[in-house]
């Protein structure tokens, strides 16, 4: 097993301004990926250094994955452990679960994380549970990767953002990256984990480079991380959602608004400290999520805020920028309006500032 | 019924197969120049399973359809204007622009909807076809998928409830010996799919998926069973896809000898070849040809026409309309819409 | 289709003190029955006025059902109507899918909630999306029952409370009921509803008894009811913790603390008015909930409160009572501690009353 | 390797039968008195499935098993009192008292566990076979299930995995006639069980589920074939079920002349009367005796002697302590607890 020891905390954060991400300390000119190549580089890594770890999906072998992700790892690792399996997720997720109760270390990639639907039992009524059910006896060390998100004029089966289901289940760890290094570093740390972790990727985060560092550093789990720091208003936002809030939170400044933007990063174990923090000292909460209003973790967030010490502080209402509660539509004109975009971020977080 | 040798149902067959083969094309082009966005799977090189399979159907029969659905809703009598606005995101598509390739359904003709899960559809025919054994009725569901679609869950169990309760259902396997890139050789351990049919007590039979006339004869057989009380049956057609996946398919897991085969297959030409009696395909061609070259050049104008005024009509439509976004989360109370009408 | 005219609002309420459930106005005498009971008289009524109405699941027929619900039905209405089917989750679900597309209405009873896992597919994606990915083309109509909750040494695989699940999916209307009566009156709402309904019931509920009436009178979808008003603070609770929160209330106003209690009922469209309502009144808010806590519907709850004009009305921060992070476990005394009992909702609010 | 004429093998077989039979009916006793909570599924009149399978099976294997599941624990090799301690609530049964009944495991046995999911196991057994086969182990899994397992979407996904990995796993049905109430002849449509597996490419065999050396035999082919790489087998073995499903069962759906035939028909009564040689039942019985009536009391109080063992051991023990209810929600960073050791 690789050493843990290489951490980022990417929560450390200057006094204002953007925060560079979670990338090395002080790397000169440090190398870009894109995030999907980011993804497929901790695997490389993880495998080479731990022969117990794996990746079985559909279409994960020679076709490189339905994002591309796995890319040519079938060349360097061959079909036994970058294996193909048939259109079986219930199935390939027991079986993780069976591997890693066994002593291997899977990773399993699901196509797109709607299809976690197929596989529910298996992760929640299995994975999550066997280690507590068991009195500790035994693990299910297992990641189970999977692109969620709109953009994709996919519709509504294939669109989803269902990260609230995941967090809603004690014994899962969940993690959202949302830039290249964080797509590396958080895996890495989710192969080192003995418990089951959900990796939710995004389809429109695939594409965009970011630095990354060569070494397989990891980023820890359960860190929130300051993307921004502003003195008005705080944004908290995950997934494809970061990098909405920090265009919006530039065009804000031009507004002689500041906005601090925070990204959780995992969901689950969530580092709510770092959220109270920043809210209890800006007074304004605003939380951006690409899934449906109802029942998103959002509001998880805001109970949390409310619950703590910021609650006195709070100058606003705690307020959220959500997915409409519909499903996602195949049109891009209506795609589009049923998530939040950086104009709606800009107005609310503006409106916030202004009418409180 | 044959379909060679009658001009009526031959010219039927041939129009269906061509009109689906010039939709797709339209469709794989309006994609490449980026008038349509999204995913597509195309049915090209498939066209005479849907075709064989629908016109062993009456009316009021229904089907249910898959992500590689385009195909199985034309043969089934669906409006081509209205797919191909829905393709294109209007609100005159029969979603409204909601569903896209993926969702399409026909309602009206009993098409209870292409679905963007892989075997989604198996345990809603299997319902389907419980509702008609309910109420008595004579109709019979048509259940598409594809071979990947036999390893799911949902199919086993689909499958079995409509085997324990004889339920009128035929389950037809387009099997194009790939689910995405992973072939039936991999995902199966065994020679035909239809030995799986064995399993839950249903007759289960493989047919040259290529030869709309062999689909049909076994799905007319297996929808007569099941219309009189017979329970389900599986057919599983051998049949291949020209085209990758979908868009983003580099087709790295087969080769070009494997697709050029296959396309010296293609199901169209062989049965102009047979119809026009110049086919030494086997078939029993009678001496006279059941259609002269010029009726078979009918056909192939027909289609391509049809497809034309469909995207005429669609491209002029109005897109579809943001403002009443939420529309359609929920049905208003009151009656609910049957998919079809009561036996 | 029989009328839909009976409705009765369980959401008014007198001006203080215990609300007397949903009963029909002013029968004397009103007849009891139990829970169960209640929602096998709602399933006959509704099979004897509708030939489209059915009832499948597992064991329902001669067994009676897990629980025992379904009870005689079979010998009333035949095999063909209440229908035994092997085990089969998914399959069964997606052919309530097919039943209701086609012209029926489905109810299926799942026999544990937790093994709607196995069915997410065809409740989440299949039945929740169908009319609005067709555009409003095709309804899908059909009822989903299964039981939740703990308290019965069944242990994590049977004894979750999955409510938060089905009310994050735009399509679903999502019930819990919490009294005989509503057990009857939101079931007949239910079955009438174009939609897919998920109806959670609750085992510990199912042999206490409450007056029903015995016409089949609809509780309509989406009304909070009131079941005792009071100005100290509202306690929102839902499935069983209703009557834990109504006896803490009682021992509360014994400690001269006046507590509201709320009971949603609907999840799934939610009636935040009335709760919004209440809490400004009374500007204390104790949200209780027996599933974890971490992203539970109280947190959505939680948001629209501080989301509200109820917001500036706050004495206190809105506070969560829920279930422990943790998988249900078997041992008594453990399972006990793991959910919220009447003992800790009066302790907490109190704490909330006096502390604020 | 037979087990009735070998006096070690029988004694072994016997007393494995009787302690099952004497556990489950010790559990029986405390839960109707009260002293046990939650639910349990007893596996009275099943005893010659686990014992003639786990038989088979060598150190270091694995298998999986159900809601039923204190036999295929017993047969494993667990410790009686961890066991019921687990039962009894206690903080020194096999999960602390977090799992009970239905979520015993034995890691150390190679039981992965129990499972309150129907079907749970079986794709879990696949993977546990696949972590085997990775490592050039020489390990082999046996999966337990129930008759009504077989109809859910996991264990046709599971048991396909294995089939086309050729992965080292048995899949043992324990086919007692009914799921909780459904009969099999209402739930499948085929007359054996076995009849799935070729659907899968693999061997399936029905045998005698009450008579140890039959059940031995059919799993140690299947065994020796998967360590060999010949990839997995169904075993359907039938059996029946003397109790009900759970605590809450009426029997509504069986009769009481059903459950009369099968009592008459006792596993442990059979084997005892080959291994004395009175029994005509018709197995390769030799000449003397295998063993004696003593011989025969002796695994009888062994058997009873160590249950009551357990029973005192488990009921001194503490409870499960509420103080750390939290624990074990996640385990901390650091090696994972494999569940076996490396190939
Ligand atoms: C449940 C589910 N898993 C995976 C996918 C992704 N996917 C879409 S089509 C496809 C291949 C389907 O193969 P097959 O059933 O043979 O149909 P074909 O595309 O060959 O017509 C896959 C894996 C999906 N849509 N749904
Ligand atoms: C997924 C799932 N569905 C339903 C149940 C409820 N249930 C528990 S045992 C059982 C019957 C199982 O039958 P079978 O597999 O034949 O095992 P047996 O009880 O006969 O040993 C049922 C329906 C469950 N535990 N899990
Ligand atoms: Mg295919
Ligand atoms: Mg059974």
């Amino acid at each position: 097993m690789t050493t843990t020891s290489e951490t980022v905390n990417g929560a450390a954060a200057p006094e204002s301004g953007p925060v560079t991400g979670s990338a090395t300390p002080a790397a000169a000119e440090p190398r870009t990926l894109t995030y999907s190549e980011a993804v497929r580089e901790a695997m490389a890594q993880a495998m080479a250094a731990d022969e117990r770890v794996f990746l079985f999906g559909e279409d994960v072998g020679t076709y490189g994955g339905a994002f591309g992700v796995s890319g040519d790892l079938v060349h360097r690792f061959g079909t036994e452990r970058v294996r193909d399996t048939p259109i079986s997720e219930l199935g390939i997720v027991g079986a993780a679960v069976g591997a890693g109760l066994a002593g291997m270390r899977p990773i399993v990639e699901i196509q797109f994380s709607d299809f976690t639907a197929q596989a529910m039992d298996q992760i929640a009524n299995q994975a999550a549970k066997i280690h507590f059910m068991l009195g500790g006896a035994a693990t299910v060390p297992m990641v189970l990767r999977a692109p969620g998100g709109s953009g994709t004029g996919a519709a509504a089966q294939h669109s989803q953002s269902l990260e609230a289901w995941f967090a809603h289940v004690p014994g899962l760890k969940v993690v959202m990256p949302s830039t290249a290094a964080d797509a590396k570093g958080l895996l890495l740390s989710a192969i080192d984990d003995p418990n089951p972790v959900i990796v939710l990727e995004h389809k429109l985060l695939y594409k965009q480079s970011g630095p990354v560092p060569e070494e397989p550093v990891r980023v820890p789990l359960g860190e929130t991380a300051v993307r921004r720091t502003g003195g008005d208003v705080t944004i908290v936002a995950t997934g494809v959602m970061v990098s909405r809030a920090l265009e919006a939170a530039e065009r804000l400044a031009a507004d002689g608004v500041s906005a601090s933007v925070l990204d959780p990063r995992t969901l689950r174990p969530l580092d709510d400290q770092t959220i109270v923090d920043s809210v209890a000292a800006t007074g304004r909460a605003l939380l951006v999520q690409e899934a449906p209003k109802t029942g998103g973790f959002m509001s998880e967030i805001a109970a949390r805020i409310v619950e703590s010490p910021a609650f006195g502080r709070l100058q606003a209402p705690v307020s959220r920028l959500c997915g409409l509660d519909v499903p996602i539509p195949y049109a891009p004109q209506l795609e589009q309006a049923a998530v939040p975009q950086v104009d709606d971020i800009v107005a609310k977080a503006g409106e916030l500032v202004r009418r409180w | 019924m044959t379909l060679t040798t009658e001009a009526g149902r031959a010219k039927h067959a041939l129009t269906t197969m061509w009109t689906i083969r010039r939709f797709e094309e339209a469709v794989d082009d309006m994609f490449a120049r980026g008038l349509m966005h999204g995913t597509m799977h195309l049915s090209i090189g498939q066209e005479a399973v849907p075709t064989g399979a629908c016109m062993a159907l009456s009316e009021g029969d229904y089907i249910t359809s898959t992500h590689r659905g385009h195909g199985h809703c034309i043969a089934k009598g669906a409006k081509l204007d209205a797919m191909m606005a829905e393709l294109l995101a209007k609100e005159t598509g029969y979603c409204r622009g909601r569903g896209g390739s993926m969702h399409i359904a026909d309602v009206a003709t009993g098409n209870l909807g292409a679905n963007g899960i892989v075997a989604g559809g198996v345990p809603i025919a299997a319902g389907a076809g419980l509702a008609v054994r309910m109420r008595g009725g004579s109709q019979v569901v048509v259940s598409f998928f594809g071979d990947g679609a036999v390893n799911e869950g949902a199919w086993h169990e689909g499958v079995n409830l409509a085997a324990i309760w004889d339920l009128p259902v035929v389950f037809v396997c387009e099997n194009n010996r790939y689910g995405m890139s992973m072939s039936v050789d991999r995902a199966f351990n065994v020679d035909t799919l239809a030995e799986r049919a064995r399993g839950y007590g249903i007759p289960g039979v493989t047919v040259d998926g290529n030869d709309p006339q062999a689909v049909h004869d076994v799905v007319a057989e297996a929808v007569q069973r099941a219309r009189s009380g017979g329970g389900p049956s599986f057919v599983e057609a051998l049949t291949y896809r020209w085209k990758g996946h979908s868009k983003s398919d580099k087709n790295l897991y087969r080769t070009r000898e494997e697709i050029e085969s296959w396309r010296e297959r293609d199901p169209i030409a062989a049965f102009e070849a047979v119809v026009t009696g110049g086919g030494a395909a086997g078939s029993a061609s009678s001496e006279v040809p059941t259609l002269s070259e010029s009726d078979v050049e009918e056909c192939r104008t027909l289609a391509r026409d049809r497809v034309r005024e469909a995207i005429r009509t669609a491209t002029a439509a109005p897109d579809a309309d943001a403002a009443t976004l939420t529309d359609a989360v929920y049905a208003p109370a009151g009656e609910s819409i049957a998919g079809g009408t009561r036996g």
